[in-house]
């Protein structure tokens, strides 16, 4: 670790703002140590490794709902077929490995089934519409 | 339909193919794995799509997904970049049966110039000089045969090895039986169908390698050459333009013959035919890498050129817009340096968080980087930050305009082998550029009780 | 004694000097004022050194402490960059005297082509074709029959004025007479002794120079022409190597006497014969910088060549090291588009702290700047963050290459002019290489408007 | 790490103005550690813990201290002339307007007069060596 005046400068600037009285961290046991000025002290040795926090795609789930995400990139159907109606609906009740739409990917269809069971509470994609991997496609109540 | 490429890779040199696009009018289509999220790559690009996870199995390295986002963005062409798809011709055959554009060779060439002991026998029948060397080894005794037909000192070779895998030095019955079974276990893991082979060993050689641009049609360019000596572990570490030792007379004795077999094969797009060139500074063709290289930057710089943008443009089979000549002369002189994320004395990989980064300028300097300040460095990839690239009127003045950048270049957050490379450009051999592949190991040896000396001298000349 | 060269400059063209004297092996100075303590121009030099507060007139204009700072670091040499004392002959003369070698021609050439009038009267002798004009007007009414005898329109113009100052455009004798009172006013204020004389007016002329080397023993270097066209109350914003307009024809009629004109007097160093070109295509002498421009990076691009080193090797005495080819011919061709720190619309100047900075890069693109994420744009000075160098084969590839240049330029902090180059480079005259001195305003008018507008299509357009 | 000057400077300028108590850095493991002075050290400014104080030539006085800098760039001389004695020693008592010192450039000998009277605490620069436009020279302590 080289010594950053602008990461310094950045730095004071944010113990400055929230009152942090100190802070510790060593890289090579990959520990953090932050300290308040306020009296409320977390003391405990958090671990440094940065987890890549990375945003929606990922978050699958939270207390509330359970995101249901493209497998893969391709081509959203909530359909089998033009004719066919949709797999799910809005306030449709979904079993665990119930299918709910297909991601057409090189003329393939890949059926997209639930990890769990729900309500489906929000189509976030719109019929026919391109999706990467990872992109939220429905969010479901959890029932 | 106006012509969208989708970049089949990832980190700098997806940068530098979608400036490439752009230059030529070409809408570009950057496809990236969860690990690259945000990257400065998919940013560059006209558009990006998440195609998988971490993994390059699972994203970089996968048929389905790559076709697919294609599909599904309107790209009509491909380009693979250097390794990941680059050199697979089952990729490339898979594109033209649906109606997809691989932007590098047919894949019939892929498979002739891609494969190490075909492309052996198809420089052979044009002319151009190999090493002594075996057929296809069927067994333990078949090699003893062979070895003692040619001679030893031996390589013994794998068709699928690379990048240092499968490839033993052997130099006698012993150590060829051990090393027969060895890497006939090494290449069973993961390496599918493989086929051994002997080839005369060169002690100390250079690594030179010449830059071809085919338009299909058996039109051939020749830009000159490169000299990649300085490797570790078989990964080149700098590379210039041209080779510091190469005589014209070596030159024009070369390029005939490898000209008419990349005339009679039509060659198409970027291809790079690799040399090692013993002490006696003969010259023999040890293989071909039928893509765009690392390495191409140099190149560009001393003739002028943007070879990027002449492999999009001949293999869309849009006027290419050259002179005639077959043969072109390099003005002035080129060095890379990879500038990777790692301990380069201890040989660690430094994966994390680009806190901070500044990258030099000024005359004659180019970087190509696929970083920026608060980049992160996935631990699942080739750890190559950018490329720092150094042109000069003579090869002293590359040198010393490259040691001035490598003193400006500053990142915090990853480890970084800028130090090594400032070693390097102090070296005796480097400098007289009688480098040989042995250099950087033989430099490393002796420096392991000067390491902490050398990092020390560095922290106090860096900015 | 190893030499030391004093440069008295600040900011990108500090670190551009110190670069060729670590590319000739020479020790560098950066001098700086508490301004700009801490700024990355004392950083790249070997050593750097306070010279005085932030107002120039006490650091960076100050004899004394220049001097006195190349006194006490051992410099024997003073590059003064652009601008501040570059064309100060009473400063050369100085440092003669002091024994310090100055980095550019001998005092009395300064005095000859850096003087407006002067030099006019030198081109007119070697047959360079200068503007029609007036000698020194003594008073209204001299001034009055001078324009009669040349006939209206006209400029005023003083001897000691620049960047726009002591410069007017008068269409009859009333304007005249105003012109003259108001101009002799102007230039009594901080001018000094200023003559005032008359030039034929060109109606939307082309700003186009030549590029000149000289050894001081006679030899002269051409290395071609620039055009400067697109201006702003006389500042130059996107200069380009060659001229798109200027015919082979025209360069060959003007070379010869410009060349005789330099080799008579010596010329010792660079140097900028500045041209106008009217709308029938005649061009005629205007003014010479006895100085390393701002723009000196496109030439550098096309002819492969350091002009920075040049102009120190031939001050020192150094061998140059070129054929001798008094003309050169160029390669593809460059653009520059100067980055200010400033809203370019409303014509705000933009000083503070630059929070963070991404400049390109990749093949073809130079990037000059002494700036870098933290640093400060100190209100005292002038606004350049960085020039922005675009090579191409062609000036299309050169334009496209440029343009996604500047949307991959990312600065936060400061206000940047990067959206209205990308709306100059968008522009029909820009594009058909048609602009004049005049395009740029004219421009600004049209789009009053739509400013808004444009800012919001580079916002979508940027990264 | 390098000592850099400026750095050193800045750095101190920047606990100065944000009341940083400490900042500790080792590079050798890496570790970096922050104090803030916060609530609880309110009237004077924390010098830092560090082996170089360094005084910012900016802040011509402190409290406790007058600092007395170089006018101009140049080599700076404790006497009139090399057999002359010097001007000021630690110790000695100056004057408003006392000469303490020259700075020379271009064989010019400028004379430094002090803006206050005080007591030499510390003499900052060797005898013959070259100071920058605002370098501290002396220290001189209120009488």
């Amino acid at each position: 670790m080289s010594l950053d005046l602008n990461f310094l400068r950045e730095l004071v600037q944010l113990m400055r703002d929230h009152q942090v009285a100190e802070i510790e961290h060593v890289d090579g046991a990959a520990q953090l140590r932050v300290s308040m000025a306020g009296g409320r002290v977390a003391a405990e040795p958090v671990p440094a490794v940065m987890s890549h926090a990375v945003a929606t795609p990922l978050a699958k789930s939270s207390s509330d709902f359970i995101v249901v995400t493209s497998p893969l990139v391709g081509t959203f159907y909530r359909s089998p077929s033009p004719d066919a109606s949709a797999f799910v609906e809005l306030g449709s009740a979904v079993r665990k490995g119930q299918t709910v739409c297909i991601v057409e990917a090189m003329k393939l269809m890949n059926e997209v089934e639930t990890e769990s069971e729900g309500i489906v509470a929000e189509v976030l994609v719109e019929n026919g519409s391109r999706v990467e991997y990872g992109q939220p496609l429905f969010h479901l109540r959890r029932s | 339909m106006s012509d969208t490429v989708l970049i089949a890779n990832r980190g700098e040199i997806s940068v530098r193919i979608a400036r490439a696009c752009r230059a030529l009018g070409l809408r570009s289509v950057a496809v990236f794995s969860e690990a690259d999220r945000g990257a400065l790559f998919t940013k560059v690009a006209d558009e990006a799509v998440c195609i998988g996870p971490a993994p390059a199995r699972l994203s970089y390295l996968n048929f389905a997904a790559i076709v697919s986002a294609a599909r599904v963005t309107g790209a009509n062409w491909i380009h693979p970049g250097y390794g990941f798809l680059s050199e697979n011709a089952d990729f490339a055959e898979l594109l033209t049966q649906v109606n997809i554009g691989f932007i590098g060779p047919k894949p019939d060439t892929m498979r002739t110039w891609g494969h190490k002991l075909r492309s052996r026998e198809a420089a052979k029948e044009y002319g151009v000089p190999v090493l002594p060397g075996s057929e296809p080894l069927d067994d333990v005794a078949h090699a003893l045969v062979c070895a003692k037909r040619i001679g030893y000192p031996l390589m013994l070779k794998a068709t699928s090895g690379g990048g240092g895998r499968g490839l033993r030095v052997v130099r006698n019955d012993r150590e060829l039986e051990r090393a027969f079974v060895d890497t006939q276990k090494e290449m069973a893991i993961g390496f599918g169908a493989s086929q051994l082979y002997l080839e005369k060993l060169l002690e100390e050689p250079k690594h030179i390698e010449l830059q071809v641009l085919g338009d299909g049609n058996g039109n051939i360019w020749i830009f000159g050459d490169r000299e990649c000596s300085l490797q570790r572990r078989h990964q080149k570490l700098i590379e210039e333009a041209p080779s510091p030792t190469l005589t014209d007379s070596q030159r024009a004795e070369l390029l005939p013959s490898a000209i008419s077999a990349m005339k009679a094969t039509r060659y198409l797009g970027l291809g790079t035919l690799e040399f090692l060139r013993g002490a006696d500074g003969k010259l023999f063709f040890v293989e071909m890498n039928t893509r765009l290289q690392v390495e191409h930057p140099v190149t560009e710089l001393v003739f002028g050129i943007d070879l990027v943008q002449l492999q999009i443009k001949a293999v869309l089979g849009l006027p290419l817009g050259l002179p005639d000549q077959q043969v072109w002369r390099p003005r002035g002189h080129a060095i890379e340096c990879r500038v990777n994320a790692e301990d380069p004395w201890r040989m660690f990989p430094s994966a994390g968080r680009v806190d901070s980064c500044s990258w030099p300028g000024g005359p004659g300097i180019r970087v190509d980087t696929g970083i920026e300040a608060g980049s992160i460095v996935p631990p699942d990839y080739d750890s190559m930050l950018a490329k720092v690239i150094a042109f000069g009127s003579s090869r002293d003045e590359a040198i010393l305009r490259m040691r001035g950048a490598l003193l400006e270049t500053r990142l915090t957050g990853v480890r970084t082998n800028v130090d090594l490379h400032l070693a390097l450009l102090d070296n005796a051999e480097v400098l007289r550029g009688t480098m040989t592949t042995q250099t950087l190991d033989r430099m490393m040896k002796s420096s392991q009780g000067s390491t902490a000396e050398v990092a020390k001298a560095h922290a106090a000349a860096q900015l």
